[in-house]
Formats: structure tokens, C-alpha cells, sequence
């Protein structure tokens, strides 16, 4: 190992190394980054919500969104599957019905990044998902 | 300095003085039980463990030890308050609750430190006595100290003692809690362990539970049976501090006072281990210009310095500890040791009786003596050439036994031939005086000249290594002095590491010398007391008419009529002995 | 006290010798020499401490106070399968004295003792930290959560083959 | 470099190691392998969650689904459903006994919703063997900051600014003590971290050590450079063998950055750390004790004055801190002391961890701002008594400390309010008894373990303390009398007020703060000779109900004493002077015709 031979050196390791818990830190404090749950209950997976799930994960680090994509049980909205819930900090929760790569990719594009509403949008009859 | 309050008077001390010397500069004795200070050691034992000392001071939440808590610049100190009152005297119920309450029957009570302050304190019962759990552990018997665990109050005296003033390291605290005690390894028999029976932890221990083995019993059982002759002989260091048992003043000399009283117990030959030194000088100085001399003339075998060798308890420190260097010593055995043999043979043969019906009692103020007398190479067929030794105070408590009051004796001379000695045999009792004695004969036997200046005062004093030279009429003889077997180990060490450069050196195992034995009246740690015992011992040399051991009219009678010449063949077999590497042995499988 | 005699053989003082010489000599590195000791040795018998005393040039009985002082150090050999039990508090207010009684009643011995033919010891320790699973029970490496005293006989049973 | 999606967090503390979490983690990594997943999910061993009570725990992220008493053979099943097919395991999920549902995740869980974690903050949230983990949370930045930012006085001025107070017991304000500690001139310093955690029932420093070992050191280096000490000495129980492991690797990956060592961050700062080990014995969490302990010595206590920073380990200047202490200073650093005196109450600023044990739900270890109620730690992080039983009191402070009651539940937790209720903050060890304890028996518990912990050295202890136990035992045996009350109040006291060091200064607390808060109890033992609680067996007694025993004699049968009589078919009675409460006639009894009374 390289010794670490000033405060720089330690900063800029740091930030090199910080990815590996990025995860965890967003785990830890998930209201402040944008959060993506997708309901993966077993219809969810059926109609193809684990490749959304996946969509989201490698893109929104590509394109370099602080984020937490989690994988959730039955949202209850059958009907509209494969289902998303986004929360971005300081804002409702938005879900979205119907999901696909396509409509995924305008979800971070649009709502996430410039906050533009888009369609699909499902009416709030929920409080919470946990809850 | 700084300024405090004790009970609500002021008083001015330097910097650093603890709370209990402060007091005590305003005549308050704050009462003290594990605290020893050793000042001319410059040692103090305060482990603070037995918290009898607790006071009160302004705005500490405890109260606090003053043996051990330095005053403060304002402190305000009380030392009898209801609650310090209430807490020492629980304390002292605790510690004698686990305390046997044998005082009746114990050999310590009315010299007891822990029965004093329990009156002190007025303890007059401890809660729930019958069903307090008390530590227990098997008694020990040595042939010089008994050690009785469970009178043990972990004042750690005898710990400060045993390790860092004698470096002997038989002792320390052991175990741990309610079972903690001091003891030794492995709670083997002292006799097991590397003790050298100085007895300083007899010396300092404030009850009962490190004592000498009592010889009293057997001593008047021999002067009652009429068919035994019971010569006595009493050494130096017993004459100057015998007084102290009977109230008189620390240094003063009761030689013909205690020679009465030996009469008075009905010994029949009363004599002076004075003689036996005055005869140790001739076997010793002999040796040691023996020594010197093939040294100077390029004998590469010859080994100096040469060591003095008259203190068991230093020859038992070298031969547990130092068992590669015991060709260092000198021959040469204790006075005692000398005494014996010359009783047991020149003496009885004088009374025309048999060795078997003599018997011959030492009083020392020492506790090694006791071991020593009964070291098989000190016997013939079985028969101790000393038969038992008892210390200064066991003597104390025959003469009172007895009846008598030391005080009121008319004085009275020892008995002839073994009762003759000179100045030098006299001062063999103070640190210095052996050597100091050994150069007295020395000189005039090398030089063939009189030595005018006698006291070689460069040789005295209470360091506890001394260096100082002999002018032997151009060669400067070299002496070295220590007395403590701490300080023993560091010329011990010297020589070991090729650093020493005296010629001789002069060991005493006990600080001060004989006059500090283990067996002495206790003088708990002052130094004044031992500086007026070594003073007094120079005071009798000083008064004597003859100073220098070869001039004893009876030792010249002695060499002319029985034993030939010093270090000569009868010598050897009666006053000369050899020792043993006596380091504990390890038991190793092949 | 009562000393099994043992015989030390030469590697068994050269491996001390060793111990020693690794921290040294010094003598303020008594309690890791004998750290070092009793993991070679499994205790620490006076023959032990003989050889520690000798290269530290530290007094034998004060090594013994040493090993006398700390509950770690014992001068007994352990069984084939050491038992202890946690009396942590935890423990104790979980029912750890009743799983002691059992033992001590299951395997004829006391606290500290070592049965007859040498296969268990019986010890108690302080807190191991795991006092999710109190009362605790630790034969050997493994440990035992939850211990009760009827499950005492079954745990047992495991190391009677 | 892929990132991994997921994280399995797997509890690699002692306590979840008894449970086999390391074969669990063995098992994760081969199926992960099997299925191809190994690179999409990682699996991370941590230090210690602190939900004790229900390990082996494993945490998933990032969406927290928190899973308890986990096995081996559960290890498929959450890979198989978690992971591939997203679906929580139902059976694992942990199940709040008060509300009778599942949580979902870590975050709905009243254990974790009042927590602050400083001291804790890396425990289950880093790999502990892995520095680079460590860096990554902000590690050694703190180190870097003091060394490049700020004098050592300064960084004092940080310390006492955010009023931390040693965690260790005592309370003492910690930058003060480094001040002393940097006033003293010498050729050579220590600086010590005590790991000898001894108080029964307390497993904070353990888990600190365990989970986040690099925190200690950096503090101790921090500490060091304040100070002018250029070596530190974590002395630490022989008996925490993995706390030792971590520790060795720590220091040994610290070594290898060179953030430990020569010139540290190219400032010329020099710093090491080494281990000593204890041997057991209590009395060394004193720090004179300690220092005499890491010198080869019996770890016996001197007189204070002179305190370690004038003259300590080798007669040199010496700082002892404990491990929490140590652990919250790297936060205090990076964060400012205005934060840190943010939390908390008035005069114990910031955070302090418990260990919670007993009679309670959820035992474990967690970490509340101080100023918690009792209330809130017990009934809702702790999730209240076990077995639905009634709370009677929770002792704080380990054998050193007191019992609160009923009455102090609502009390704020901090070092001045426990003092003033009769206990102490202690290392922080909790321990809940319900109406099952004896108040008396307890006491004799504590008293047990400071008489075997006593070193011996000052007489109060040694003696004093062995007769509290006796006369404690003696009313638990129903031998005792109203004198031995005041007996022991008054030895008490005494032991309190003259005792060498803190061990006997505080051992009596039990008894007196017992005897304060249930007196009646105490009064129940001697003059009726009972016992409410049904601990004491000696004052027990065994009773046949004469409406039920039907007279079939099995019970007189079965006596090993025979003091049983009666005729067949007829009442029988049980000689009480005879009777040795063995229970065997109780066990026997068919028609539950015998009462224990």
C-alpha cells in the first residue's frame, strides 16, 4: 500500500473511495437523495419491473443522480404494472404506472432532473407505501 | 511555604509536607497504622491502605489519608470530627473483624501497633464477631521467623522491607480481595525461599504476624537441668540497646547491667562475644593479607576484594542469590560461630567436661543467628556448636521473667578467658566497625609498625555505601561499606561486572549494622535511635585499654596454648567454614 | 497451597527463555510474558514462573502476586473442554446461578475445579458481551445462548463420546 | 469499476459470532457466486448493530429491510427472494412485540427512531477490517484537519467547547484533563486507551472496538498531537479476542497509509500505538490501577495525588481516556464543538451509549442523546419488560451505580441528574429487573462481584465490602435483624467515605441506593422473614392447600427429608423446621395442592 503523504492525498482517496458506501450513506439518510422504489411484489416482475429496476440502478449512476433505487413489495395498483414510486427531497411522492426503459429514461431526464410532470402519473389514494 | 487550617489552628509548612507532618507541627497526633518512614533509609512505606489516618478537609467529597495527601496553600483539615471518629473506628472494627482475638496469649500484645490503636480508637465490640468469614492461612515456622498470615493487616511494611530496602524479594502481596496478604511465592515455607532471616520484616511488623521463633523455653530448661554447664555469650550491638526494654534512653550502654542479669538467670559462665571478634580479626585479617598480599605479588587466582563474612543473613543473601561469587567471602566464620567451637572444645576441656554436657546460648540482635546455629556444618555428631540463640529482645523478656528490672542492677565484669575483648571486637556491632577492626590488625601486622590513630573515622558513619582507604604505610588499601542487603546487590553487581576496585569490602545485611538487627529492641524507622546505639558502641571502644584485637591478652593465650597460629590447621577445622550455592534448583526433565 | 509437582523439560524452559527474551527481559513486560506463557502451556505451574522470575530478574513471589492478582492467570490445568459460565448481570438476573448449581451438580465439582479425569473444568467469567443471548455458556470456543438449567444435561452430552 | 447494488450487512460482532454469523456470511458469498450475483451485491461484515437481542442480524441496503435471528439455512431464501425476486422475507423481518407487526426496515423501528450515533456511527455501517471503508466515511480526516489547521491548544479549546465528559464514569470534562496532560513538560508521554472494560452487563467499548477500531486510533493520534506524546498504548481485555484481532489489523493497515507512525501526513507528527493486554481484575478500569497493571505490576491503585497527567505509566505524563470517549472525538473534530454541545443536556453535552440488559425486550446497545428519559430508553427503544411483566427498577452504572425506580423513569439521563438520584452514569451499562427481583438478593449480586473484585490494598474494601456481602446474605438466609439495616447504611457509608479509590468508594451504591428506594423490601426480609419477589429461597416456604390435596401421599413419598405426614386420603402437612425447600414434593403433587408462600 501507498503511504498517504498529505491531507490532499487523504481528500483526493477519499473521493476515490467514497462511491464504495455511497450507497450506504444514501441508505442511511434516503430522504436527502432522490428515491426510486419499484414494486416488484411477483406481478410486478411478471410484467417486467425488474428490468426497470435494473434500468434505474446502472442509469441514474451513469448520468451521475445522487439516488436510491429500492425494489418494494405490492404497490396495490395491479392494474398499472409495472409501478414507480420517485421521491425527490422536498417534493410529494410521484407514482408512476406503466413503466418501461422508455418511460424510465424520461422519468430521470424529465421529472427528475428539470421537474416537469409527465404522464402516467397514478392519483394519490395512498399515504405512504410502507404504511 | 503554605499556610493551612487543622482543627481550626494555623500552621505554616513547606511545600510538599503531608498533611499528617503538618499536624503533627501543632502537636495534633493524627494516629498513623501501615505508615513507616524509614528516614534514614529514605524510605516511606505509605500504600495509604489502611485509612486509619482518614481526616476531613474542606471540599473534598471523601475524606482523605494524611500519611499520604500533601497539604494545600487554604486547606482547612479537621482530625476529629464525629465523622472521621465514627469512620476510623469503623475501619478498625473491620480490620479486627478479621483479626484472631488472641491478644491474651499472642507474643506481641503490649508491643502490638494494631492493639494500641484499637484502645485508641475505643473499639469495644465488632458487629456480628461470630459469623464474620476470617482469612486463614497455615502458620510457618523457619527456623528464625515464624509468619502467622492470618494476624496480617496488609500494612506492607515487611513488603517495603524484604523488597525494596534488602532487595531479597521473598515477600509481596499475594492473592487478591479479602484473601490478599503478603507472602511468598507459591505461600512456600520461608525456609524454601530465598529469605535471608535479617528479620527486618519482624523488625517493623505491627502485629503478630511475622514474629522469631521463641528459643526462651529451651534456654531455661538448660539452666534448671543440673547437669549441663550453659555458657552465654552476648554480642556487641545487645549492649547498647538492651536499656531501651527497660525505658532508658536509646544509646546507652548497660554492659555490666546485663552481665549482672545473666547471672541473675543462673547462666554459669557469662562471656562476651566481643572475645569471638577480637578472634575473627585474626582468622580474617590474616586472610585478607593472605589475599592482598598474593594479589600484589600477580597471583591471578587469588580474587579480591575480599568479602567480610561475619553476617548470616549476608552469607545466606550470596549464597541464594550470588551463589557464583561464593569464593569471594572470606573463610572466616561469625563470631558466634567462632564462640561455639572454642567453648565446646578450648573450654570445656579447661572444665574437663564433654561437649554434650556443655550448652551454649548467644544473645544477638539478630534473627539470622538463629539459622545459622543450626547449620549442619556447625555441629559435631549432631551437636550444635551453638546450642540456641536468642535475640535482644527475648533476652528483655527473661530478665523480666525473671523478675528483674534492668535498671537497678549493679554493673559487673564477664567471666575469664571468654569473657576478654578489645575495643575492636566492641564496634563490630556498627556498620564500619568489622572492617574498621580487621585495618587495626591489618596495619601493624603488615607494616610491623603501631598504628597511632586508631578510630578511622573515614571507615564510620550511617550512608549506606561507604568508601574509604587505609594508608598501610604507602599502600593505600582500599575499603568498601555497605550495610543493607539492597546495597550489598549494587557491589555485589560491581564485582560481578568487573567495576569494583575496593580490596575489601565490609557487608552488614541489616541497615546500620547489628545495632538495626532484626532481633533488636524496635525503633520504628528513627534514625536517631541507631546513631545512639552505633555512638555508644564507639564510646565503649574508646574507653577500653586495649583496641586492636590481636593485642587480647586471652585470644594471644589462645593461638599460644590451643590453636597454633591464624588460619592454621586447627583453625581451620574449627573457625572456618565453606558455603553453598543454595539458589532454588530447577527440577528439568530430560 | 497445594502444588502439582511437574517437570519441566529443556525445550519447555528454552520456549520461555524465548518468550521472554521477545519483550526483552524487561521486567514491566511480566503480565505479557505470562499472557504468552499460559497460552503455550495452557496454565501457569511454578516451574513456570520459576524460569519467568530468573530471565525478568523480577522476585519470584512477586510474579506470584502477579498471577495470584489476575483472574486470567491460573495455576491449574484446564479441562479437555473448559466450561465457563458468564455471571455478567445480565446473566445473573437471566437465571446464570441456576445453570451454575447444575453444573457444578451435573459434573460433581466446584466452581474452578477440574474433574477427576481431567475432561471438564469449571469456571466463571466476567461479561463476554453477549448478553442478547444470556444466560451464556461457553465450552471450550463455543458458545451457548439462552442456556437453561434443564438444557445443562444435553450440552453435556455432546462432549461425553 | 462496477458498483454493487445491493449490500448485505452482516452483524460481526461477538455476540452475533456466537450465533454463527460468520458461517452465515460464508454461506452469502458462495450462493452469491453461484447465482452470478457476486459483483451486483456485496456482502459486508460490520461491527455491532446493537439490536443484541435478536441477532445474527442482517441488514439489507439500501432499502434497510432489517432481518433477525438469522441461520445459516435462511441464507438461500433471502438471496432467492430478496434479491432475485424482491419480496421481503415475511419470517425474518423483526416483529414489535407491543405492536404485534412486522417493520419493514431498520427506519420504522422504535429501537433505532431515538438514536444519534457518534460513538456508534461506523458500528454496522463499515467493514471494520477495511481501511479504506473507514476513509471513506471521513476517516482520519479529523487527524488530517488538527494536524494541518489547528495548534494543539486549539484543538484542546475544540475538546472543552463541546463539553464531552469522559464516558468511562467518573464524568471528567476531557479537554480539561488533556490540558493537564499538555502542561506537564517531559522527554516522553503516553497516551492510554482503557479497553478494560470490566463492568458486568456493559459491552459499549467491545463493540466500538469491534466495529470501528480506526476511530480510536485517529482519536488517541489526535489526543497525542495535543499533548506532545508521540506513543499510545490501547490497554485492552485479554478476554476480547476479536476486539484484539480488529485492533492488530487496524493498527496494522494505519501503519501501512503511514496514518500511523513516522511523519504522519507529512507534518512531522510521530505516533504509534501498541496493545497491552489485562489479565481481569475490575479494579483496573481505575487509571493508577491501569498504569501499575500495563507496568507488569498487581493492578492495585495508588493515592491520586499525583494524577497520571504529572505522573503516570513509567512516572511519565500520562492521558488515560476510555474507548467511547476516544470514539466521539473524530465527530467532535469534523463537525465543530458547537454541534456536539448542540445535543444533549446543560452540563453532559452530547451522546452516550448503553448497554441494555435484563429483563427487557430488546436488549442491545444504543446510543441517545443524553437528556433521554428512562422512560423512552426502556418502554420505547428498549420495547418495554420482558414477558409483559412490571418494571421495578433499572440499575445504572454497573456494580458502581444505583437503582432508579418507578419514580425516575421520567428523569432525563445525564451524568448530574444520576448522581443526584443516589446512582451514576457509569460505563452505562442498564440493567432492568422486573417484579420478579429481589432488591436484596441484587444488592448481595453486586457485592459478590466487588468483594472478588476488591484488590485488597486499603482495609474498607478489602474487609468492609465481605462483610456487606455477609450481612446481606444473612437476610437473604432470613437470619437478619432490623440492627443489621442500620449496620449497613453506617458500613456503607464508611466504605464510601474512606475507601482508596473509586472501586470502594462507589461499591456500596447498590446498598444504599436499595435500601433507600425499598426499604420496605429490606424490612420484609427481617422482620417477616419474606421475601415478595420469590427470590430468596431460604424464605420460602413450601405449603399444602388443604382444599386440594386429595391424601394420595406421593408428596410424602417423594420427600428426601420425610417431614411430610399424613394419613392416607387425609390432609397432609409439611414440617417447616424439617424442611429443606427442595421442591421435589411440588413437582410431584398432581393435584397443585402445594403453594410456595
Amino acid at each position: 500500500m501507498a503511504k498517504v503523504k498529505t491531507l490532499a492525498d487523504l481528500r483526493k482517496m477519499k473521493s476515490e473511495l467514497q462511491s464504495k458506501i455511497q450507497l450506504r450513506e444514501n441508505a442511511e439518510n434516503p430522504e436527502s437523495v432522490v428515491q426510486i422504489r419499484v414494486g416488484m411484489a411477483t406481478s410486478g416482475i411478471a410484467s417486467g419491473a425488474k428490468e426497470v429496476y435494473h434500468y434505474f440502478t446502472e442509469e441514474m449512476a451513469k448520468r451521475n443522480i445522487n439516488g436510491l433505487t429500492t425494489q418494494v413489495g405490492d404497490m396495490g395498483y395491479c392494474y398499472a404494472e409495472p409501478t414507480v414510486e420517485v421521491l425527490v427531497p422536498g417534493k410529494d411522492p410521484i407514482v408512476f404506472g406503466y413503466v418501461d426503459v422508455k418511460k424510465a429514461d424520461q422519468i430521470i431526464e424529465k421529472y427528475i432532473k428539470q421537474g416537469e410532470l409527465l404522464d402516467g402519473i397514478i392519483p394519490p389514494n395512498y399515504q405512504n407505501i410502507n404504511e | 511555604m503554605i499556610k493551612l487550617t487543622i482543627d481550626n489552628k494555623v500552621v505554616e509548612v513547606e511545600k510538599g509536607t503531608t498533611i499528617f507532618h503538618a499536624a503533627k507541627k501543632l502537636n495534633i497526633e493524627i494516629p498513623i497504622l501501615c505508615y513507616m518512614n524509614l528516614e534514614h533509609l529514605d524510605i516511606e512505606n505509605k500504600p495509604g491502605g489502611c485509612r486509619i489516618c482518614v481526616v476531613e478537609v474542606e471540599g473534598r467529597r471523601n475524606l482523605a489519608p494524611s500519611c499520604s495527601t500533601k497539604a494545600d496553600d487554604g486547606m482547612v483539615v479537621r482530625t476529629n470530627t464525629m465523622r472521621v471518629i465514627n469512620a476510623r473506628r469503623t475501619v478498625m472494627e473491620f480490620i479486627l473483624s478479621d483479626h484472631p482475638k488472641e491478644c491474651l496469649t499472642c507474643s506481641k500484645s503490649g508491643h502490638c501497633d494494631l492493639q494500641d490503636m484499637a484502645q485508641k480508637l475505643g473499639v469495644r465490640e465488632i458487629p456480628n464477631e461470630t459469623t464474620c468469614e476470617m482469612s486463614s492461612y497455615r502458620l510457618d515456622t523457619s527456623p528464625s521467623i515464624i509468619r502467622n498470615l492470618d494476624k496480617c493487616i496488609m500494612c506492607r511494611r515487611c513488603e517495603t522491607m524484604c523488597n525494596e530496602v534488602q532487595t531479597v524479594g521473598a515477600l509481596s502481596a499475594i492473592n487478591r480481595g479479602f484473601e490478599a496478604a503478603v507472602g511468598t511465592a507459591f505461600e512456600m515455607n520461608l525456609e524454601a525461599s530465598t529469605c535471608t532471616y535479617c528479620g527486618q520484616c519482624v523488625a517493623v511488623c505491627p502485629t503478630a504476624a511475622l514474629t522469631e521463633v521463641d528459643h526462651t523455653p529451651q534456654v531455661i530448661r538448660a539452666i534448671a537441668d543440673p547437669t549441663k554447664t550453659v555458657v552465654v555469650q552476648t554480642a556487641p550491638a545487645v549492649r547498647a540497646a538492651l536499656g531501651e526494654e527497660f525505658g532508658m534512653d536509646a544509646g546507652t550502654l548497660v554492659t555490666g547491667e546485663m552481665v549482672t542479669a545473666l547471672r541473675g538467670l543462673g547462666f554459669d559462665h557469662v562471656f562476651d562475644t566481643d572475645f569471638a571478634a577480637d578472634l575473627t580479626i585474626m582468622e580474617e585479617g590474616t586472610e585478607l593479607l593472605g589475599r592482598l598480599n598474593a594479589h600484589l605479588a600477580g597471583d591471578k587466582d587469588v580474587k579480591l576484594p575480599i568479602l567480610t563474612s561475619c553476617c548470616p543473613g549476608w552469607v545466606n543473601f550470596f549464597e541464594t542469590q550470588f551463589p557464583d561469587m561464593k569464593d569471594i567471602p572470606s573463610t572466616a566464620r561469625s563470631p558466634q560461630q567462632m564462640f561455639g567451637p572454642i567453648a565446646k572444645t578450648y573450654f570445656a576441656n579447661k572444665l574437663g567436661i564433654k561437649r554434650e554436657d556443655m550448652v551454649v546460648v548467644s544473645i544477638m540482635p539478630c534473627l539470622a543467628k538463629k539459622y545459622e546455629a543450626q547449620r549442619d556444618e556447625f555441629k559435631v555428631d549432631g551437636n550444635p556448636d551453638v546450642d540456641f540463640s536468642i535475640s535482644t529482645r527475648e533476652l528483655a523478656h527473661l530478665i523480666k521473667q525473671a523478675n528483674m528490672d534492668l535498671t537497678t542492677l549493679e554493673k559487673s565484669e564477664f567471666d575469664q578467658p571468654m569473657g576478654e575483648s578489645t575495643g575492636a571486637g566492641v564496634i563490630f556491632g556498627a556498620t564500619g566497625g568489622v572492617i574498621e577492626a580487621a585495618a587495626r590488625t591489618a596495619y601493624e601486622v603488615h607494616t610491623g609498625k603501631t598504628l597511632e590513630k586508631v578510630d578511622l573515622k573515614q571507615l564510620r558513619g550511617m550512608e549506606g555505601i561507604r568508601a574509604g582507604s587505609v594508608d598501610f604505610d604507602g599502600l593505600e588499601v582500599k575499603i568498601g561499606i555497605a550495610h543493607g542487603l539492597g546495597n550489598a546487590r549494587k557491589l555485589l553487581n560491581d564485582i560481578r561486572e568487573g567495576k569494583s576496585h575496593f580490596h575489601a569490602i565490609e557487608i552488614m545485611a541489616c541497615p546500620g549494622g547489628c545495632i538495626g538487627g532484626g532481633g533488636q529492641p524496635l525503633h520504628h524507622g528513627d534514625s536517631e535511635i541507631l546513631q545512639k546505639r552505633a555512638a555508644a558502641l564507639y564510646r565503649e571502644d574508646a574507653g577500653k585499654p586495649i583496641r586492636k584485637s590481636h593485642e587480647n591478652p586471652a585470644i594471644k593465650e589462645l593461638y599460644e596454648t590451643f590453636l597454633g597460629e591464624p588460619c592454621g590447621e586447627l583453625s581451620h577445622e574449627l573457625l572456618h567454614t565453606h558455603y553453598f550455592d543454595r539458589k532454588r534448583k530447577r527440577d528439568i526433565e530430560d | 497451597m497445594s502444588e502439582t509437582k511437574i517437570k519441566l523439560k529443556e525445550k519447555d524452559v528454552a520456549k520461555i527463555v524465548e518468550i521472554c527474551g521477545f519483550f526483552g527481559n524487561e521486567p514491566g513486560e511480566l503480565i505479557n510474558v505470562l499472557h504468552k506463557c499460559q497460552g503455550e502451556f495452557g496454565y501457569l505451574p511454578a516451574e513456570v514462573q520459576e524460569v519467568v522470575s530468573d530471565n525478568l530478574n523480577v522476585a519470584l513471589a512477586k510474579v506470584y502476586g502477579v498471577v495470584t492478582f489476575y483472574s486470567f492467570f491460573t495455576m491449574k490445568p484446564k479441562g479437555k473442554h473448559p466450561i465457563s459460565i458468564c455471571t455478567g448481570t445480565a446473566c445473573y438476573v437471566r437465571g446464570a446461578e441456576n445453570v451454575m448449581e447444575e453444573f457444578e451438580k451435573e459434573l460433581g465439582i466446584k466452581q474452578g475445579e477440574t474433574t477427576a479425569d481431567g475432561k471438564f473444568s469449571l469456571s466463571s467469567l466476567r461479561c463476554v458481551g453477549a448478553c442478547g443471548l444470556a444466560p451464556v455458556v461457553l465450552v471450550g470456543e463455543k458458545t451457548y445462548g439462552r442456556v437453561a438449567a434443564d438444557g445443562v444435561k444435553e450440552i453435556l452430552a455432546e462432549y461425553e463420546a | 469499476m462496477s458498483e454493487y447494488k445491493m449490500h448485505m450487512m452482516v452483524c460481526g460482532g461477538t455476540g452475533c459470532r456466537a450465533s454463527e454469523s460468520d458461517t452465515i456470511v460464508e454461506k452469502m458469498k458462495k450462493e452469491l457466486e453461484y447465482r452470478n450475483l457476486d459483483e451486483d451485491v456485496q456482502v459486508v461484515i460490520t461491527g455491532c448493530f446493537g439490536f443484541c437481542e435478536k441477532g445474527p442480524i442482517v441488514k439489507m441496503l439500501p432499502d434497510n429491510t432489517f432481518y433477525t435471528e438469522v441461520k445459516p439455512d435462511n441464507v438461500t431464501e433471502i438471496i432467492d427472494e430478496h434479491i432475485i425476486k424482491g419480496r421481503k422475507v415475511q419470517s425474518l423481518l423483526y416483529v414489535d412485540p407491543n405492536k404485534g407487526q412486522a417493520e419493514p426496515d431498520s427506519k420504522h423501528m422504535d429501537f433505532y427512531k431515538k438514536q444519534i450515533r457518534i460513538a456508534l456511527r461506523n458500528c454496522g455501517f463499515i467493514n471494520p477490517e477495511v481501511v479504506d471503508e473507514y476513509i471513506a466515511a471521513d476517516g482520519y480526516e479529523a487527524l488530517g484537519k488538527v494536524l494541518a489547521d489547528y495548534t494543539p491548544e486549539q484543538t484542546i479549546d475544540i475538546i472543552k467547547q463541546s463539553g464531552l465528559r469522559g464516558r468511562g464514569g467518573g464524568g471528567f470534562p476531557t479537554g480539561l484533563k488533556w490540558q493537564f496532560a499538555a502542561q506537564n513538560e517531559a522527554d516522553k508521554k503516553y497516551v492510554v486507551c482503557n479497553a478494560d472494560e470490566g463492568d458486568p452487563g456493559a459491552f459499549m467499548d467491545r463493540s466500538i472496538l469491534e466495529g470501528d477500531p480506526h476511530s480510536v486510533l485517529e482519536a488517541m493520534a489526535i489526543c497525542g498531537y495535543t499533548m506532545g506524546s508521540d506513543e499510545g498504548i490501547i490497554y485492552i481485555r485479554a478476554e476480547y479476542p476479536l476486539a484484539i484481532e480488529r485492533l492488530h489489523i487496524a493498527i496494522k493497515q494505519a501503519r501501512e497509509y503511514g496514518l500511523l507512525g513516522k511523519n504522519i501526513l507529512g507534518t512531522g507528527f510521530d505516533f504509534d500505538i501498541t496493545l497491552r493486554y489485562g489479565a481481569g481484575a475490575f479494579v483496573c478500569g481505575e487509571e493508577t490501577a491501569l498504569i501499575h497493571s500495563m507496568e507488569g505490576l498487581r493492578g492495585e491503585p495508588t493515592v491520586k495525588p499525583p494524577f497520571p497527567a504529572e505522573s503516570g505509566y513509567n512516572g511519565k505524563p500520562t492521558n488515560v481516556n476510555n474507548v467511547e470517549t476516544f470514539a466521539n472525538i473524530p465527530a467532535i473534530i469534523l463537525k465543530g464543538a458547537e454541534w456536539f454541545s448542540a445535543i444533549g443536556t446543560e452540563k453532559s453535552k452530547g451522546t452516550k451509549v448503553f448497554a441494555l440488559a435484563g429483563k427487557i425486550n430488546n436488549v442491545g446497545l444504543i446510543e441517545v442523546p443524553m437528556g433521554t428519559t428512562l422512560r423512552e430508553v426502556i418502554f420505547e427503544i428498549g420495547g418495554g419488560i420482558k414477558d409483559g411483566k412490571k418494571f421495578k427498577a433499572v440499575q445504572t452504572g454497573g456494580p458502581s451505580g444505583g437503582c432508579l425506580t418507578e419514580k425516575h423513569l421520567d428523569t432525563p439521563i445525564d451524568f448530574d441528574n444520576l448522581l443526584a438520584a443516589g446512582s451514576m452514569m457509569g460505563s452505562g451499562g442498564m440493567i432492568v429487573m422486573d417484579e420478579d427481583d429481589c432488591m436484596v438478593a441484587m444488592a448481595k449480586f453486586y457485592l459478590e462481584f466487588t468483594v472478588e473484585e476488591s484488590c485488597g490494598k486499603c482495609a474498607p474494601c478489602r474487609i468492609g465490602n465481605k462483610r456487606l456481602h455477609e450481612t446481606l446474605d444473612k437476610i437473604t438466609e432470613g437470619k437478619g435483624t432490623l440492627h443489621d439495616l442500620e449496620l449497613l447504611k453506617n458500613m456503607s457509608n464508611v466504605i464510601k467515605d474512606t475507601s482508596l479509590c473509586g472501586l470502594g468508594q462507589t461499591s456500596p451504591n447498590p446498598v444504599l441506593s436499595m435500601l433507600e428506594h425499598f426499604y420496605d423490601e429490606f424490612l420484609g426480609h427481617v422482620s417477616d422473614h419474606k421475601c415478595e419477589a420469590g427470590q430468596c429461597k431460604s424464605l420460602l416456604k413450601y405449603n399444602i392447600i388443604e382444599e386440594e390435596c386429595v391424601g394420595c401421599t406421593a408428596c410424602a413419598r417423594v420427600c428426601p427429608v420425610g417431614c411430610i405426614s399424613g394419613e392416607k386420603k387425609e390432609v397432609h402437612i409439611i414440617d417447616q423446621s424439617i424442611c429443606i425447600k427442595c421442591g421435589a414434593c411440588m413437582d410431584k403433587c398432581k393435584f397443585n395442592a402445594i403453594e410456595l408462600i
